[in-house]
């Protein structure tokens, strides 16, 4: 079962770090900042979930569990929106 | 060396220390809670009693002979904090106390809501910081741990710098900035050297840090850092660029406060950072540093104000020079030396009488300031006539600046002197007496036009009450000139030796 | 495994701090805002992943803070920076 | 060397770097980018030297408030600027001496703090010997609550203060006026749905900051400036606005933590050994009323800095 889990999360940890590496150089090499835009939302949204999935088997009691989760929805969250008001920005300086 | 006092029990009366500091702190937030008119009404009310507590911790510490403590929540130090009132503490607490009070009850015209209003923005704000400048005086005299000490330069500055540009102008508002910029570039050295000393030393105590400090690296690095950001706050030669526009543009009242109490509560941790916390750390190459910085502060000071057009701003120049007499002490401090009480003296009375002198002087250029609409000096011709209490303040103020007797200026280059002719060290009295040469140079620019007998019309006479102010400030920087011996042996109260310098 | 937290984190960190180079780089502020919310979020997730391997308490504490106003850096930006009557496109500005 | 000694090298290194981008960037917002980059990096930097306590400071802090204050700060500068405003730059000389100075004063501290004995003299086992008198977990806050209650007492008339100051700066017809953007007729969609759902879980968070606080990392000032980043959401979504400074509520919530905190002190005197002590078994109880005070006047007190001066008229 230990490992299981252990293998559960080093799998979703490794995507999850995949989702980051992708995300950055996604908003190095991509052309245009709309484009750039897309590819960090991909690291907010996949990489982290994924970790935090990964992470949750870990989590000690239910409130750190509940942490993890809060933090992973925050975060999108915060992704979201600043993703929409960031790109609003750029299509009105054109 | 006198035997450190106990640094962790409270002493009789010890209880007026933190009194004196709590009473202006909730004068501070009654004030901005009730606002308005309650706020002046507050200020006036706190400042006798203010000033009962700083006479009555004066004459607790006479009774006494040995310094007051109060060691605060009942944690010794090194945990806790306590407080520490020596002589020297004793008499900036009464000399804060009254200056504040003269600058307050001359600020009372200008600085009143006007009728109608209910609050507005100016008198509201003075009379809070007016409060705040007091509190944190007080806090510089009597703390005795340094990081407390760290939290009353942080009050003190933020206290001081919105009073420079109260009057909201271009130039101003720049001065403060500029003001600003210094103030807190200087808490920040003194925090790192704070910090040093406490990783090396395990305590931030200034009495237990005297015994456990020796001459090593980290305490040079420390104290230099901390002298180095003291002195950007005291405006000492060459870190004096703010002070002139800064003093110089604030409303008179302010002035009068910032020349006279707010440099010398940065000095005062000078003061005791070196013989409070350093005694046992030879500082002859420093103190020598200090004074001949001190020096150049005197005659570039003397020299600039010589020149300058506007009278606030020549009596902003002569407070560079002036404070250069402060460091003077430091060379002549030093060793088992018979002169050393005559240079600990001189020091302090410089400061007293600097701080009633500098506050009548500003008060006096307010008032011309505000009878003329101006304050060009070229203009000034027959001013003595129309103003006649006026410019007697002002010039009696000089008087004790030039070091003429009898006034406490004098009685304070007089043992400064004494004692470098002593220590066998005669330069800096050679600076001194030059350094009242200027200043009587610089003054008399002022006051033989000032004399003349031109007729010159006032846009308004100003009220009587306010030049009793400048007067009665003038009249004790005199006054001082009078001390009796017995008041040199209160000044002693609580000096620790410092080692080394038995030449 | 907690090495194997701790690699993960050290490789995020890595990559997120690879994306620094627009904040450097630009070409508009708008990249710069977007590089540090990728430092933040990268930052978060490390944080989360040294928390478990080293159990140091508080620090999930830390990490809920951040990601509580992980927004507002960029929602402060669009608010003054790139505000309608000021050019944001305009790049690198290396006078 | 193992992973985490890796980890730890490899975020100094990032820091010192984003900090020397920082000092060196010419454009105004990209510094503060980088300086923003530079706070998170730096609550990495206080986790992993176990100064949990100071990371919250500076995870909340940094990247609400002083982030906000900052990039607002540099969109003024850049509309200064564009409209040819001063831009009296340093001469040359200066700025190479400036940099000397800096790079002196740095290498000094570096040599000192390494001659700095190993383990060098602390107070913490003295702090936590007196830990069980005051009822609490934590020793952190027992220092900045019991132990040197009378230091924290007074960076929060500091604050006060600041807040003088920083009203002292409006126009005289403003006085009585409001600071801050006044609410909008319509607020904007995103910024508001931001600004609906996180207040909820941010009161929460905060709340919970201070409540730890007295056993875990945390306290009224993390706390606080996690409240205050959420009252500054809603005004920033056009949800509220800052009251006009005469307000009443405003200035007793600015006053409230201080003077709560100097009238328990003073209460000392009478109730338990002197000024700023506890009675003794009351004084967690005592803390925690006082916290919760002090974490209202924070939370307000933050916002109303960020803000600055009022610039409307009085609304009648």
């Amino acid at each position: 079962m230990n490992v299981l889990l252990d293998l559960f999360s080093v799998i979703a940890i490794c995507f999850g770090t995949f989702f980051f590496l992708a995300g950055t150089a996604g908003l190095l090499r991509f052309p245009d900042a709309l484009s750039r835009l897309h590819a960090l939302t991909k690291a907010d949204n996949l990489g982290v979930g994924l970790i935090v999935l990964g992470l949750l088997p870990h989590a000690g009691s239910l409130l750190a569990a509940l942490k993890l989760v809060a933090i992973w929805a925050l975060i999108q969250l915060a992704g979201a929106t600043s993703a929409q008001l960031i790109a609003r920005a750029i299509r009105r300086s054109g | 060396m006198n035997a450190a006092p106990i640094a962790s029990a409270s002493t009789a009366g010890g209880s007026l220390l933190w009194l004196a500091i709590i009473l202006p702190v909730v004068g501070i937030l009654a004030s901005l809670l009730s606002g308005g008119r309650h706020a002046e009404r507050i200020a006036l009310l706190l400042m006798p009693t203010g000033f009962g507590i700083a006479i009555a911790i004066a004459i607790f510490l006479w009774r006494s002979g040995q310094p007051l403590v109060y060691v605060i929540g009942g944690f010794n130090p090194p945990l806790g904090i306590a407080l520490r009132a020596d002589g020297f503490s004793a008499v900036m607490l009464v000399t804060t106390a009254l200056i504040v009070a003269a600058a307050g009850f001359y600020a009372r015209a200008i600085f009143a809501t006007p009728p109608g209003i209910t609050e507005a923005r100016a008198p509201l704000t003075f009379w809070i910081l007016l409060q705040a400048i007091w509190a944190s005086l007080n806090l510089v005299f009597l703390g005795g741990d340094l990081f407390n000490l760290y939290v009353a330069i942080e009050l003190l500055t933020f206290a001081a710098v919105p009073l420079v540009c109260l009057d909201s102008r271009a130039e101003t508002i720049s001065a403060a900035l500029r003001y600003l910029l210094f103030a807190l570039c200087g808490s920040v050295f003194y925090l790192l050297g704070v910090a040093l000393l406490y990783g090396a030393y395990g305590t931030l105590d200034i009495v237990l840090l005297s015994d456990r400090v020796s001459s090593e690296p980290v305490v040079w690095v420390a104290a230099g850092l901390m002298t180095a950001g003291l002195l950007a706050k005291t405006a000492l030669f060459p870190l004096h660029l703010w002070l002139p526009p800064a003093h110089a543009n604030a409303p008179a009242a302010c002035s009068a406060v910032l020349s006279a109490l707010v440099v010398k509560g940065s000095f005062f941790l000078i003061v005791r950072l070196w013989f409070g916390v350093l005694p046992n750390v030879p500082h002859e190459a420093v103190s020598f540093i200090l004074a001949a910085l001190g020096s150049a502060a005197i005659l570039f000071g003397s020299v600039l104000a010589l020149q300058q057009e506007r009278l606030k701003l020549l009596i902003a120049y002569s407070t560079v020079a002036q404070i250069g007499y402060l460091f003077l002490m430091f060379p002549l401090v030093q060793g088992p030396n018979l002169w050393v009480a005559e240079a600990w003296s001189g020091g302090i009375m410089q400061t007293l009488s600097h701080a009633f002198a500098k506050a009548a002087m500003f008060l006096a250029a307010g008032l011309i300031a505000e009878s003329l609409g101006h304050d060009r000096i070229r203009d000034l011709r027959g001013i003595g006539a129309v103003m006649p209490m006026t410019l007697f303040a002002f010039g009696l103020g000089g008087l004790s600046l030039m070091g003429l007797p009898p006034s406490g200026g004098f009685l304070a280059k007089w043992l400064l002197l004494k004692a470098s002719i002593e220590a066998g060290r005669p330069i800096w009295g050679a600076v001194m007496l030059s350094g009242g040469l200027l200043a009587a140079g610089y003054l008399y620019r002022v006051l033989a036009p000032a004399l003349s007998s031109d007729i010159l019309h006032l846009k308004a006479p100003p009220r009587r009450s306010r030049e009793a102010v400048a007067l009665a400030l003038a009249l004790t920087a005199i006054a001082l000139g009078f001390a009796p011996k017995a008041f040199f042996d209160f000044l002693q109260i609580g000096r620790v030796a410092v080692a080394g310098g038995s030449s | 495994m907690n090495d194997f937290f701790l690699s993960a984190a050290g490789i995020i960190l890595f990559t997120v701090a690879v994306g620094l180079v627009r904040v450097l780089s630009g070409p508009t502020n708008a990249d710069r805002i977007m590089a540090t919310q990728l430092l933040g979020t990268g930052g978060i997730t490390s944080l989360l992943l040294v928390a478990s391997a080293t159990g140091v308490r508080g620090v999930d504490d830390v990490a809920l803070g951040l990601a509580l106003l992980a927004a507002f850096a960029a929602i402060a930006f669009v608010d003054n920076v790139a505000a309608p009557d000021s050019d944001t496109s305009k790049g690198d500005r290396t006078e | 060397m193992s992973i985490l000694q890796i980890l730890d090298i490899g975020l100094a290194g990032l820091v010192l770097a984003v900090a020397a981008w920082t000092v060196f960037a010419r454009d105004a917002f990209a510094a503060v980018v980088g300086f923003v980059a530079y706070g998170l990096l730096l609550s990495l930097v206080w986790v992993r030297l176990f100064a949990v306590d100071v990371a919250l400071t500076e995870a909340a802090i940094g990247s609400g408030v002083t982030g906000v204050l900052l990039i607002g700060a540099a969109g003024r500068l850049r509309k200064l600027e564009a409209s040819g405003g001063d831009d009296e730059l340093p001469g040359a000389s200066l700025r190479l001496f400036a940099a000397a100075l800096c790079i002196f004063v740095t290498l000094v501290l570096a040599g000192v703090v390494l001659s700095l004995p190993d383990p060098g003299p602390t107070l913490a086992p003295e702090a936590a010997r007196h830990l069980a008198e005051t009822g609490l977990g934590n020793p952190i806050t027992a220092v900045l609550l019991s132990y040197r209650s009378f230091d924290t007492m007074l960076e929060k008339v500091v604050l006060v203060l600041a807040v003088v100051g920083v009203w002292s700066l409006a126009a005289d017809q403003y006085w009585g006026g409001a600071a801050g953007n006044p609410r909008g007729a319509e607020p904007d969609g995103t910024r508001a749905l931001l600004a609906q759902v996180l207040p909820p879980l941010g009161i929460l968070i905060g709340i919970h900051m201070v409540w730890v606080g007295a056993d875990e990392p945390g306290g009224a000032f993390q706390g606080g400036a996690i409240l205050a980043a959420m009252w500054m959401i809603t005004m920033m979504a056009g949800l509220t606005e800052m009251p006009s400074i005469r307000s009443r509520l405003l200035r007793l919530v600015l006053v409230a933590g201080p003077a709560v905190f100097v009238a328990v002190g003073v209460a000392g005197v009478a109730f338990a050994s002197g000024v700023f002590a506890y009675p003794t078994g009351f004084a967690k109880p005592l803390i925690l009323f006082i916290e919760a005070f002090m974490t209202l006047s924070i939370a307000v007190t933050l916002p109303v800095l960020v803000a600055g001066p009022p610039k409307r008229l009085r609304q009648q």
